[in-house]
């Protein structure tokens, strides 16, 4: 009897799944009229914000949108051209080499800001759900994983460090270089003989590193009027120091997340401190 | 420049959020002080907004000094501000219990939780861009989950458990839907999405109000998707349930009124959404659904906790009829009955607490006798009631009349949904008022429990705002009117957004 | 240097191949792991090395990300290995001899 | 030569697959694999919006400067948010997986009852 409910619900699930297949397929292959394209191979940026983003002129594109408001951002004549050379180019707005830095961070900085919320909110969730859990589930190491991990740790350290850091220039930033300190901690649990739970300290880097964030944002607003606006100026485009917060920003939130995430692996490594 | 300012409202919750870690390391109890603090600061900076905007209309408030279509913006109306200022509200008042509530060994998570749950609620109205709405959305239902499982028991993982699984089928739904979006109109701000998205094909536009609709019904707690309601009330604390109905069913039903009205919808007094589904009668139904299922269960419940959440589960599915109507008078009438909604089901929720606490038992059988214990506590019940079911000269009784009267006013088929809204009137009545017939039978109830004065202080707030807006309805009728004007001029959402580049 | 390049990434590419072949043939989980560590030790690294000699402008970075593979995936794979065998996951029928007693001290 | 309307078709039927193991299993870790792999599906028809034929990372170096070869940046940058979000949720699904383990011993979710009802 039961056997058949389940042979019904997933009829009933098959059913509707393959409607939802037909409806979203029809939709992709429509033509969307009126020069609106859903990306086949070959997005015609022009027709998208991201453009701009990319040639670093919104600004501009601003000014030419309050010039025409009927084609907003169908900057043609900019897009053909671009002047931007790495290492050359000085006080393009957001300043960074790396394109989705420059969006995560700077154009869109806000959204991150909440993302760096998530993050921290679902670790203080598993937190208070394996609150009760005083278990230690890993056995003590042995001999060759003590020294691996004593000679390894400081190289994740600096890689991570390394990542983070050069966020704004490199593909990666502050989200995979604080995975890879996180990393580092968890080998430090594996490796070491007694390892002791640090979570006050982590909680403590953690809070001052969204103070950073949320500091630098309230310092753009009460200096240039606005949340999170670049008060710095941006620099070089390609070299270390530049890009303004933009840099600062993917640094606290490389800490914050390699704290967070450590704090949840001590978290499931037995919770409280001895 | 000014109103880039309120920007604070989330900015000053976050920044505390962060820092409440520390707070907790000086002491627990603390941070629940803090929480409250900040959420008051809220609730003071979106009143004055509200007057502000109230007064000199529509304004943006700009991040990074992008402007919108290239940066995230706020978007500060009459509407969005009076629901941020409801939220903020209801919030502060439910913290007002939970400052006296017994201590537990995760307090600190807890508050925190608290805090970004309503910052969340607070930012998804006030925003204007929709992958930063997604966003909160997230932080939304993540805090919540917490909300849920802090009781500690099975059957509340298990509530959380299903809400989180409903929340992240919804938002993959809602970041599907951004997709499509993105991919075909190339923005993500909501004002340039709203200026073009009647260019789009009817069927691929159907798809994107679908996946929407389906990524935030989880929410607004409406048909299929509310499978978590009963258990999640059920295993939460019963004040905490407030923070459920008032501010995570409120904001839910907030987006699907600005997405489908001001965003998806074509603008100006005949609102329709457009695509080749017929989404105003596709939400009457599901309204209309939630409705006959929430107030049937409710029936056939004895405990106070499920009652009220499939109430709540009711009134909600009759405010997505009003959006579905869509014409002036419903949406002024679905504003309304929102906000009598979140007051009334936050004085009930809140008048439970004690009320469990005295009698021992969420179990109405075991309520008998508690007028003779405690007559303020059984007359605050009643008041929550009579304002939910709708009473004369009870606030519930203008936005259903309004209701009523508007569905009137369509016509048509319509008259099947007027007789559901009625039916469902009769129904809530019937089971609200054997609780209240138990609360005053003489019987002698043996408890040493006693109520902590700022519980009072909590449910006497909310009695006289319930008894206030049913005598003097007009008290609110200019901010619904305001904001129900904003919600429907569609072209003036989009000049003030994008007309700011001058 | 062109050919000292192609005979290493050769070798690599034997030697991953063997160890995909291992993987399926084995009949326990420690030999499984005996033969993966093959691959991703010698086959990784003969593959990296080889890659640096074809183009030398990369030489000393690969011979970086060669030394550290040759550090960190040995120690992975006994880790597994212990583990797996503190888990108390069977050894194959045919094996001679269990060196590592099932209580042992951790020193 | 591999065109986007695969990668497109691809997301979907991951995604119905999803939706489909979502509304069929009654499994905590079966319910929240499905769930993931929605999550991938809707992150791989993100990625695939941007996508641009024989395109190259969206990062300019010393070699690279040609901006119209870049792939989109916008849609990388949502995926990323996206892939943090999906983390926290699973991280908070499996934590209660263990706690309805603990309390239940049991991982189907409709064996889980007893509850005492106070």
């Amino acid at each position: 009897m039961k056997n058949t409910q389940g042979m019904v619900n997933a009829f009933f699930a098959f059913l509707l799944v393959v409607i939802l297949g037909i409806f979203f397929f029809n939709a992709i292959n429509q033509p969307l009229g009126n020069g609106l394209v859903l990306n086949k191979d070959n997005p015609d940026l022009s027709k998208r914000v991201s453009i701009h983003y990319i040639l670093k002129n919104v600004h501009n594109a601003e000014d030419y949108l309050a010039q025409h408001k009927s084609s907003y951002f169908r900057n043609r004549d900019k897009v053909k051209s671009s002047n931007l050379e790495f290492g050359k180019t000085k006080n393009a707005e957001s300043g960074s080499a790396n394109e989705v830095t420059s969006i995560v961070v700077n154009y869109r900085g806000f959204d991150t800001l909440g993302e760096v919320t998530v993050l921290f909110i679902s670790i203080l969730g598993l937190g208070m759900l394996l609150h009760e859990n005083k278990k230690k589930y890993w056995a003590k190491p042995s001999l060759i994983v003590r020294t691996g991990a004593n000679f390894l740790f400081p190289f994740i350290v600096l890689f991570g460090v390394y990542v983070f850091v050069h966020g704004h220039l490199t593909p990666g930033g502050g989200f995979p270089g604080g995975t890879i300190i996180a990393s580092a901690a968890l080998l430090l649990i594996l490796g070491l003989k007694d390892f002791k739970n640090k979570l006050t300290m982590t909680k403590i880097i953690e809070s001052l590193a969204g103070l950073t964030f949320a500091g630098l944002g309230l310092v753009g607003l009460f200096t240039n009027g606005s949340f999170l606006t670049n008060f710095l100026p941006s620099g070089t485009m390609g070299l270390l120091v530049s890009s303004g917060i933009t840099a600062l920003i993917y640094i606290a939130v490389g800490i914050k997340v390699a704290a967070e995430l450590s704090s949840g692996i001590m978290e499931m490594n037995g919770g409280g401190e001895e | 420049m000014k109103s880039n300012y309120a920007v604070l409202l989330i900015a000053i919750p976050l920044l505390v959020a962060f820092l409440q870690p520390l707070f907790s390391l000086i002491n627990k109890r603390l941070t629940k002080w803090v929480t409250f603090l900040t959420i008051g600061f809220n609730f003071i900076y979106s009143l004055k907004l509200l007057n502000y905007v109230m007064a000199n209309g529509a304004q943006i408030a700009i991040i990074g000094n992008w402007k919108p279509p290239f940066g995230i913006n706020l978007y500060l109306s009459p509407f969005s501000m009076l629901f941020a200022t409801i939220i903020y509200f209801v919030a502060l008042i439910v913290l007002l219990v939970y400052l006296i509530d017994k201590p537990t060994e995760v307090d600190d998570r807890m508050s925190i939780a608290t805090l970004l749950m309503v910052m969340a609620s607070g930012a998804i109205t006030l925003t204007g861009d929709i992958f930063n709405m997604f966003v909160f959305v997230e932080i939304l239902s993540i805090s919540t989950v917490i909300l849920i499982s802090f009781n500690n028991k099975g059957i509340s993982f298990k509530g959380a458990f299903r809400y989180i699984v409903l929340a992240s089928l919804g938002s993959s739904m809602l970041l599907l839907a951004i997709g499509f979006i993105y991919g075909s109109l190339g923005t993500l701000n909501l004002a340039s999405i709203a200026y073009r998205f009647n260019l789009l094909n009817p069927v691929y536009a159907s798809v994107i109000v679908f996946l929407f609709m389906a990524g935030i019904m989880v929410e607004a707690e409406l048909f299929p998707f509310n499978a978590w309601v009963p258990e999640a009330y059920k295993g939460s604390k019963s004040y905490l349930n407030a923070l459920l109905s008032g501010v995570v069913g409120t904001t839910g039903i907030y987006v699907l009124f600005r997405m489908f009205i001001t965003i998806f919808g074509s603008g100006q007094n005949h609102i329709q959404v457009i695509g080749s589904v017929n989404f105003n009668a596709v939400i009457i139904v599901i309204g209309v659904l939630t409705t006959l299922i929430g107030e049937f269960s409710a029936l056939s419940q004895k405990d106070i906790k499920k009652i009220l959440a499939f109430s709540s589960m009711a009134q909600m599915g009759i405010i997505a009829v009003t959006i579905g109507v869509a014409n002036m008078n419903s949406i002024n009438a679905g504003i309304f009955h929102l906000i009598n909604h979140a007051f009334s089901k936050s004085l009930l929720f809140i008048v439970a607490f004690p009320i469990i606490n005295i009698v021992g038992s969420a179990n109405i059988d075991k309520w008998e006798g508690l007028g003779r214990k405690n007559i303020f506590l059984a007359i605050a019940f009643a008041i929550g009631s009579f304002g939910l079911i709708g009473i004369p000269f009870f606030n519930g009784f203008w936005s259903k009349m309004m209701i009523v009267e508007s569905v009137v006013s369509a016509g048509g088929w319509m008259y099947l949904v007027i007789g559901t809204i009625l039916l469902s009137a009769l129904v809530e009545t019937f089971y609200f008022f054997r609780i209240i017939f138990k609360l005053f039978v003489d019987k002698k109830i043996e408890s040493t429990y006693s109520v902590h004065i700022f519980i009072y202080l909590a449910i006497l707030i909310l009695s006289i705002i319930v008894i206030y807006i049913g005598i003097k309805p007009s008290f609110l009728a200019t901010y619904i009117h305001k904001a129900a004007i904003d919600l429907v001029d569609k072209s003036h959402y989009i000049s003030t957004v994008l007309g700011v580049i001058k | 240097m062109e050919i000292i390049g192609i005979i290493l990434i050769s070798i690599g590419v034997i030697f991953s191949t063997l160890g995909a072949l291992g993987l399926i043939r084995m009949p326990d989980i420690y030999n499984r792991l005996q033969t993966s560590t093959k691959a991703t030790t010698l086959g990784a690294f003969s593959t990296i090395i080889g890659v640096g000699f074809m183009h030398p402008a990369w030489l000393i970075k690969t011979i970086l990300i060669a030394f550290f593979i040759l550090m960190t995936a040995p120690i992975s794979s006994h880790n597994l290995g212990k583990a797996a065998h503190k888990a108390g996951i069977p050894l194959t029928d045919k094996t001679q001899i269990d060196e590592c007693p099932q209580k042992e001290e951790n020193k | 030569m591999i065109q986007s309307t695969f990668f497109y078709t691809t997301a979907i039927i991951l995604f119905l697959i999803g939706l489909y193991g979502v509304l069929t299993k009654r499994n905590v870790i079966k319910t929240i694999i499905t769930l993931t792999i929605m999550e991938t599906a809707v992150n791989l028809f993100l990625v695939t919006i941007g996508y641009v034929k024989n395109g190259t990372a969206p990062i300019f170096t010393s070699t690279i400067s040609d901006v119209h070869k870049f792939v989109d940046p916008l849609p990388q940058a949502l995926v990323l948010t996206s892939i943090v979000i999906g983390l926290g949720t699973t991280a908070l699904m499996l934590s209660l997986a263990i706690r309805l383990y603990k309390k239940y011993k049991t991982l189907n979710y409709l064996e889980m009852d007893g509850e005492d009802e106070k």
